[in-house]
């Protein structure tokens, strides 16, 4: 059996923090748990810090503290004071530098090894060279990332060829570390740290800033993994479950975030990879897709939101849908109102039967002089199915056949989703400017069908049903 | 138990488990499990304590401390920015009152 | 001995129903019965006569004669009766209370008369219940002269041409016309408010979506039912109601009193206050009316406000409303009908407390 | 110079619209305008006098004295226009074509006529359109003739006295008035079903809510237009229409081609293979009605199917027309009127477009 | 590193065995997935039991094989053929076997130690035996089960102080465990082992058998934690993962069902423990409540389902909801109907209107005189708001106010599931037979609120929205 | 790696993972799932297997035997049973169609 002893203790401390660490993951996956789960989590990790100043046969005390110190004071209180908005990118940092740390944990363990230490076995020191790989290229990686994200840097670098140059430079990477491992030879060691820190800046230039929370997810769990490699180094299961619950967690997560956004990691990652792919997508003035979770969301947490129905909205009789709709945001507090154009869909009042017909009563609808005022308040317009009756051309384009039309406002407010079923023009059969604007998502698919997606992420947003 | 496998286990579990975790999660939590995923993993920094702890040469006590500065901050920031993004959880109305 | 059933046509100025239609004729002779009927009997309410041959009926200018059973809608008359086969069952809504020359007809020929509008409303009754059945179509016609002859839509548009608002619709008395008129002007996209004095119509209008009009003086008394109001609380309830009328666009008028004048409910002085325009439409117009100012049978012009009273409202409706009054006959007839031949049982409380004139034996529990 | 805006009682039988209401008065006002007005303008559609006063108008005998612009549902008398202003702006729906004398009179005065209902169909003029706006009204109205003329229930009824099935209803021609009687229709509970000739219906007929009928004969020719039929699919079309009307409980006709008599799409044949006590309401009666049998201004019954062919439907719902055509002239005359007074901008193609007569620059491109 | 040899091999084997079973369980937990997830748990066990046999210094191979062939063979074939409707039994009996097995493991480990073989720690043997317990309960509990279950048996035994009783055994099973571990004396070992035969079958008696699939599933956990002790004790992780996940997954099921029928384990387990408690609820002829889930799940899986509303709907104003649920029941592949009773409501057509409103199409709706004779074919009736229409005293009892009235024969259905509020009666103010009907359970709520539930359930059946 | 709580790791991760993985299951799979995690204790088998292959006296021999008719029962009659409950996922329709 287990005796009490200071190194048991230390041990069973890691055993809890473990512990602590997935079920404070846990937690955090359902938005009612969430705000525990990182404070379960909290406690796992000063639990885990405290104990190991416990672990016999620690020297530097001193060294240790300091360093501690110098890591924490500033990190915390930055992040303290850190706008919301700004917070993706404090994580690229906080994780680069748990990247960082990885990989001086495995620098360490090489330069010991091949300054004659005790010689672990081959399959550690070669795992504490790919944990320091990886954690090299999440490091730099991150750096760029954040750098972008936070405006320090906003140009894509692209060169014809850079993804076989830097496809060359990881090939030279791995050799080099396979080649500091066999002969634990510093001019090796050396020149693996320099190629993969090299490595993770030139991955990261050529990508766009909208694809960089994935890219930032990525290296999360990159990090995760490099943390659970050096923990097997060290042997500690604390590490090893820690860092792999994250790599395994972040890497579904990056998945579904790619997915959210439409996107593949692949084509994140080598997005100019052979010049062809969805790179277009991001030229400016595009139509910019979006999930019904995530529209749903924009709306869920949002103050007030204008529902503009139109005659797509008829056509598929998506009017019971969207009035459950209003119902579940309004149930979460959300100001929700119905702005009718006067000539939306194809006869006059056409919305009015509909909506009356779905049982939404009268003062939950505006007229549009009402209404128009209110754009600018607005957090998000959803449009389903209407199209000349948004249209800003209508002010704009003298030239364009509904010019002089009085049209509702949408384009003023903070968000607008419009859903519809793809690049159908309407009755009068024009572009829409809306639709291209910055503040614009579009939801592809069949009002109806649309309708009962947003509904059930509404509801799912509530915690399952 | 054969031993070399102990490892390889419990790779298997958490990885099994961290994904499990992650497979139904609503999009709205998507950032902040990213930030809190990112604060667990600021565990290397007792992997970092241990290094500096036992460095001897100068080169391993520089990186050693390199090592714990960095995971230090990984987990001191990683922990304050999850726990501000959660803080929108805090607020939300009861949505069980008519849903 | 198979019954012989005669319907002859409705001889009452304006009446479009009848009493039997092909599909309650194919069910009476299912049931055994010989079923003779006079030529054109369905033809006002869209029954022709080969339909009514098809389902086994013979056609005869006497259907009366010799008939063991005659079904209608509203009493023949007292000529008509008087060729009746003494001692014969007459089925219908006679009101034989309102005519004293018909009652005595009825008497001398020794008929025995059922008047369905005195069948107890218990729930087996709910078949055979004409009153209800007739009450849906009247409350749903009414409704559609109410918004024929208001000069608005009813329901919200929001046009090229501006925003219509919806018409303010209010139902007084919430039975089954009452109700069926808020169900309908409710789909018409009204906003529509119901009035009653009975609180249980309050979940009732609600059910239909439609709100209940609270004047804020509550007849609620014990064990549920309304007691009677002091004069103060009435003129109260007259203040704010008349307040509330000046910005209601349409009135339906279904309140009643079983067996008495319809209650007065809206005075001259409050349809003076109403904006010109206005309509009501008041269904208790044959008994009266719920207005003071209508003129059963007539449409008003009172300052700008349209009061029409129409009567037999049923009639306009009546391809469907003679569907369920023969189906209401039929299920009633059937009572009397053991195969094929006539057999009361008296002890039936629908037959015994419903025959006229009261059968001694029973006239100490209907009184 | 303020414009001087007169506005007359309306002197054609049965029109109970005006072209101005309190509210848009106010706005004209506002624009600058003088309004004079003749008393009892409203009052048929629920405008009382005080309002237009409050609203900055005069009253007056004689509002047309001066007037620099007359406004108008459907045109004066040849006798009034003697006595407008010479060179006066007339808008409203003059029909200036259809009656001879009102032309010559019109032209005699030298009157800048706009006959609204000559209104370019553009995007921009849609809140000037009384075409639509009135229509609107027309449908609804229809409808409502309808479900009052028929002998059934619209929805469909389960009862003690058995289920009612929900009425058959026909809208032939789904433009602006169809559409709306099938959205009334709809919401009044019967099955209903749409026919056009142009294909783009369809979906449009299926966003109310209503069951597109589909002879099996497609008109759609090239670019989405509809084609001309050969003369036996005309047939093959006819029949399948008759066969079908068999089961049909109520019509409502508002097909119509522009400038041209209403197309006859029901014959008498087929409206003798109809159920007795059917119904066809024929909204295009004003242009000589869809069904063959339709007498414009009369309700007639034809073996047991009554069809009725009511004129001037909108002026029924002569507050919330009236509202709308009163916001429509509105809209239209705001064109005219810069800093109150009279500014013509004949670049403008829709005063280019809608003058009569046509001006001459502008004749080229109005055909 | 791992050498290949033929150990490495088997211990791989097992490795993956264990892994298949985790994803098998994943793949299990959601309907789409299921049917693949009990076979890659089969691949996995096929995979390890084939290994095994390659296990240097394996005897009595013959042996080995005879039993596993007397194992398998009936027990294939019987649950090849065993009915639908008798399978929790089939359950019951398997599970019991595999508790045995396991308390069997633990009975030669505490003899081989008492026999003087090499004694393995204090903690593996008393390891050793609490699987034992568990097991050995776990096995005699569950004979008793698939007894009950299985009509075999069907009193409840009980008797005044049975808790205490219980009790008692229970804690001189656990002294003669603790003395068997230490003394490892037979007599000792044999008496544990007796008292814990007789523990689970004691347990088991008094609890009634509609409370049995509870008492099978946290049997079914037992056996989990008990293989996987046995697996600690024979140092095999393969074992110690299946069962601990069986175990903890089995725990967490257990709870779920009896929340799913409104039970809780300890009532279950100790429902006559003080005689009070929600006892009174077995008696025949109560009003016995369902959760919507369940409700949900029996609708989904039906395929012909009849909606009856009645004037309660209309109060709720829940019949675009209801229409909701009708029309993921149709998607599903349900086939639905309406029926509407001629006075359901308070006016003629009442229900019309409101079927109308929420856009009910016309041809699902059907009359009393077609839809009777359609119950019996009927797997549920939902009936929602509607209680005199359905109540069929009106048939049978001649005093009753609404004798006479024909109703809406929904109790000759497979299933009837009702929706109101409470206790409340209808307008006849009377009782309705139909709710103490054995085929009638009450989901009791608004409406509205309970159709909106049911759709959220319906939906969740169908994997998440 | 400090090997007494190797087996506790392993212990608290399966543990954790089988609960996480059935936190979220909807109530049709109750049953099916029950019989599910049945078979998989079935693997105590491969247990009774090795005891029985390592057994000396005849009571460990025959306590063995017992063991592995046992648990070869449990694990082939929760096969069949488990993926006949299963059958009835495969007749249904896809929910895709219109959910
Ligand atoms: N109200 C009247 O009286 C009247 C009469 C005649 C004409 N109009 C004209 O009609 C227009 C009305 O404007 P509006 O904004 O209501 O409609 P709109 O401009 O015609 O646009 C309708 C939009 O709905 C989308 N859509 C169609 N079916 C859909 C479905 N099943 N699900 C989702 N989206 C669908 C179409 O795009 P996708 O194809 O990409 O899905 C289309 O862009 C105006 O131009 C007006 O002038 C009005
Ligand atoms: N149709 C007609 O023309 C007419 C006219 C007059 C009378 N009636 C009579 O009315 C009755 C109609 O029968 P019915 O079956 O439709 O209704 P019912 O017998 O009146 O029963 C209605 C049931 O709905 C439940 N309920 C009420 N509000 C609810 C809510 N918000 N959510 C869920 N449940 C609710 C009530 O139970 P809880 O309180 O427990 O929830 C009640 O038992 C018949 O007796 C008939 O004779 C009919
Ligand atoms: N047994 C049954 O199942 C059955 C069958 C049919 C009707 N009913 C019940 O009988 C009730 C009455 O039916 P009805 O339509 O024949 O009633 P009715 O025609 O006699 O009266 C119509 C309504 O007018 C109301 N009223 C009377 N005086 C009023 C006043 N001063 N102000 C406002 N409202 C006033 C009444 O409360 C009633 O609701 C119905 O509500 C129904 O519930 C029951
Ligand atoms: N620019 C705009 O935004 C605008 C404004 C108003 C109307 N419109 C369009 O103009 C269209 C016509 O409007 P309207 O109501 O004035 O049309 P209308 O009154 O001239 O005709 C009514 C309908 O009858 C149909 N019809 C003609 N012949 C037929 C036949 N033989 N059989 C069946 N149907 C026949 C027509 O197709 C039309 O739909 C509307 O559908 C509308 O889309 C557009």
């Amino acid at each position: 059996m287990i005796g009490l002893n200071l190194q048991t203790l230390v041990a069973l401390s890691y055993f809890v923090a473990a512990t602590l660490f997935l079920l404070g993951l846990q937690r955090m996956s359902s938005p009612k748990t969430a705000r525990s789960g990182i404070q379960w989590a909290g406690i796992g990790m000063v639990l885990a810090t405290i104990a190991t100043f416990a672990l016999p046969g620690l020297h530097n005390i001193a060294l240790i503290l300091v360093a501690v110190i110098i890591g924490v004071a500033p990190t915390w209180l930055w992040g303290k004071k850190v706008a919301i908005t700004d917070m993706p990118q404090m994580v690229a940092l906080f994780n680069g530098m748990g990247g960082g740390s990885a990989a001086a944990i495995g620098a360490v363990e090489l330069f010991k090894a091949s300054s004659g230490g005790e010689r672990p076995s081959d399959f550690a020191l070669a795992l504490a060279a790919i944990g320091s790989l990886i954690g090299a290229v999440s490091l730099t990686g991150s750096i760029i990332a954040w750098a972008k994200l936070d405006g320090r840097m906003d140009k894509r670098y692209t060169f014809p060829g850079q993804q076989w140059f830097n496809a060359a430079i990881a090939l030279v990477a791995i050799v080099c570390g396979a080649m500091a491992v066999h002969t634990l030879a510093v001019p090796w060691i050396v020149a693996f740290f320099v190629l993969a820190l090299g490595l993770g800046k030139l991955m990261t230039l050529p990508i766009g800033g909208a694809d960089m929370p994935v890219v930032i997810s990525l290296y999360n769990a990159f990090t995760g993994l490099a943390v659970a490699f050096e923990g097997y180094v060290l042997g500690n299961p604390a590490l090893i479950i820690a860092g792999t619950m994250v790599g395994a967690a972040g890497m579904l997560l990056t998945r579904l975030m790619a997915k959210a956004m439409n996107r593949s990691i692949k084509n994140v990652l080598f997005s100019n990879f052979g010049g062809g792919g969805s790179g277009g997508q991001e030229i400016s003035g595009a139509q910019k897709p979006i999930e019904a979770a995530d529209a749903a969301a924009l709306m869920a947490y949002a103050e007030r939101v204008v529902i503009v129905p139109g005659y797509g909205m008829a056509v598929a009789q998506a009017q019971h849908k969207i009035w459950e709709l209003a119902q579940k945001l309004i149930a979460r507090g959300v100001k929700v109102k119905f702005a009718i154009h006067p000539v939306a869909g194809r006869m006059p009042g056409h919305m009015n039967v509909l909506l009356a017909e779905a049982g939404v009563p009268y003062d939950l609808i505006a007229d549009m002089d009402d209404i128009n005022p209110e754009f600018a308040n607005t957090d998000v317009v959803l449009v389903i199915g209407a199209n000349d009756v948004v249209n800003p051309v209508a002010k704009t384009d003298p030239s364009s056949p509904i010019y002089g039309m009085p049209i509702l406002d949408a384009v003023n407010a903070k968000n607008v989703v419009v859903i519809k079923r793809g690049k159908g023009t309407g009755f009068a059969g024009i572009e829409n400017a809306l639709f291209y604007a910055d503040n614009t998502r579009m939801l592809y698919g069949d009002g109806a069908e649309m309708a009962n997606a947003l509904v059930s992420e509404v509801k799912a947003l509530d915690g399952g049903h | 138990m054969s031993d070399g496998f102990t490892a390889l286990y419990i790779f298997m579990l958490a990885a099994i488990a961290g994904h499990v975790i992650i497979s139904r999660v609503p999009v709205i939590l998507h950032t902040p499990l990213m930030s809190g995923s990112n604060f667990i993993h600021g565990i290397v920094l007792i992997g970092a304590m241990v290094v500096l702890g036992q460095a001897q040469t100068t080169l391993e006590q520089v990186l050693g401390f390199i090592a714990v500065v960095l995971g230090a901050g990984n987990a001191a920031g990683g922990y304050v920015v999850t726990e501000r993004m959660l803080d929108m959880f805090k607020s939300s109305k009861k949505p069980e009152a008519k849903a | 001995m198979a019954v012989r059933i005669g319907v002859g046509r409705e001889t009452a100025v304006g009446e479009r129903r009848v009493a039997l239609t092909p599909e309650t004729c194919g069910k009476l002779v299912k049931a055994g019965a010989q079923i003779a009927v006079a030529p054109g009997l369905g033809a006002s309410a869209g029954f022709i006569d080969q339909a009514y041959v098809d389902a086994g009926a013979t056609l005869t200018d006497t259907p009366f004669a010799d008939a063991g059973m005659v079904l209608c809608v509203q009493a023949p008359s007292p000529d008509a009766i008087a060729t009746l086969k003494p001692g014969a069952v007459l089925v219908g809504m006679l009101q034989p209370e309102a005519d004293p020359v018909r009652a005595s007809a009825l008497q001398d020929r020794g008929i025995v008369a059922f008047p369905l509008e005195k069948l107890p409303r218990t729930t087996r009754a709910q078949a055979m219940d004409i009153l209800s059945s007739q009450a849906s179509m009247a409350g749903y016609k009414a409704v559609l002269i109410a918004a024929q002859l208001t000069p608005r839509f009813f329901p919200m548009l929001t046009t090229a041409a501006g925003t219509i608002r919806p018409s303010k619709v209010l139902i007084i008395g919430a039975g089954v016309a009452g109700l069926q008129a808020i169900a309908t002007a409710k789909r018409l996209g009204a906003q529509v408010e119901g009035f009653d004095v009975r609180p249980e119509t309050r979940e009732q209008i609600e059910s239909l979506g439609g709100r209940f009009l609270d004047l804020g003086v509550s007849a609620a008394g014990e064990g549920g039912y309304a007691r009677q109001l002091t004069d103060e609380e009435r003129a109260e309830q007259q203040r704010r109601l008349a307040e509330h009328l000046r910005n209601v666009d349409v009135i339906v008028c279904t309140a009643a009193v079983p067996g008495r004048p319809a209650p007065k409910i809206i005075t001259a002085a409050m349809v003076d206050g109403m904006k010109p325009g206005s309509v009501i439409v008041d269904l208790a117009a044959e008994t009266g009316g719920n207005c003071e100012l209508t003129q059963p049978g007539r449409t008003i012009e009172h300052h700008g406000v349209v009061i029409d009273g129409p009567l037999n409202l049923a009639s306009m409706g009546a391809t469907h409303a003679s569907e369920m009054f023969a189906r209401n006959v039929f299920n009633f007839a059937s009572l009397m009908i053991k195969d094929g031949a006539l057999a009361m049982d008296w002890n039936d409380e629908l037959l015994a407390k419903t025959v006229w004139p009261p059968r001694p034996q029973s006239t100490g529990e209907t009184p």
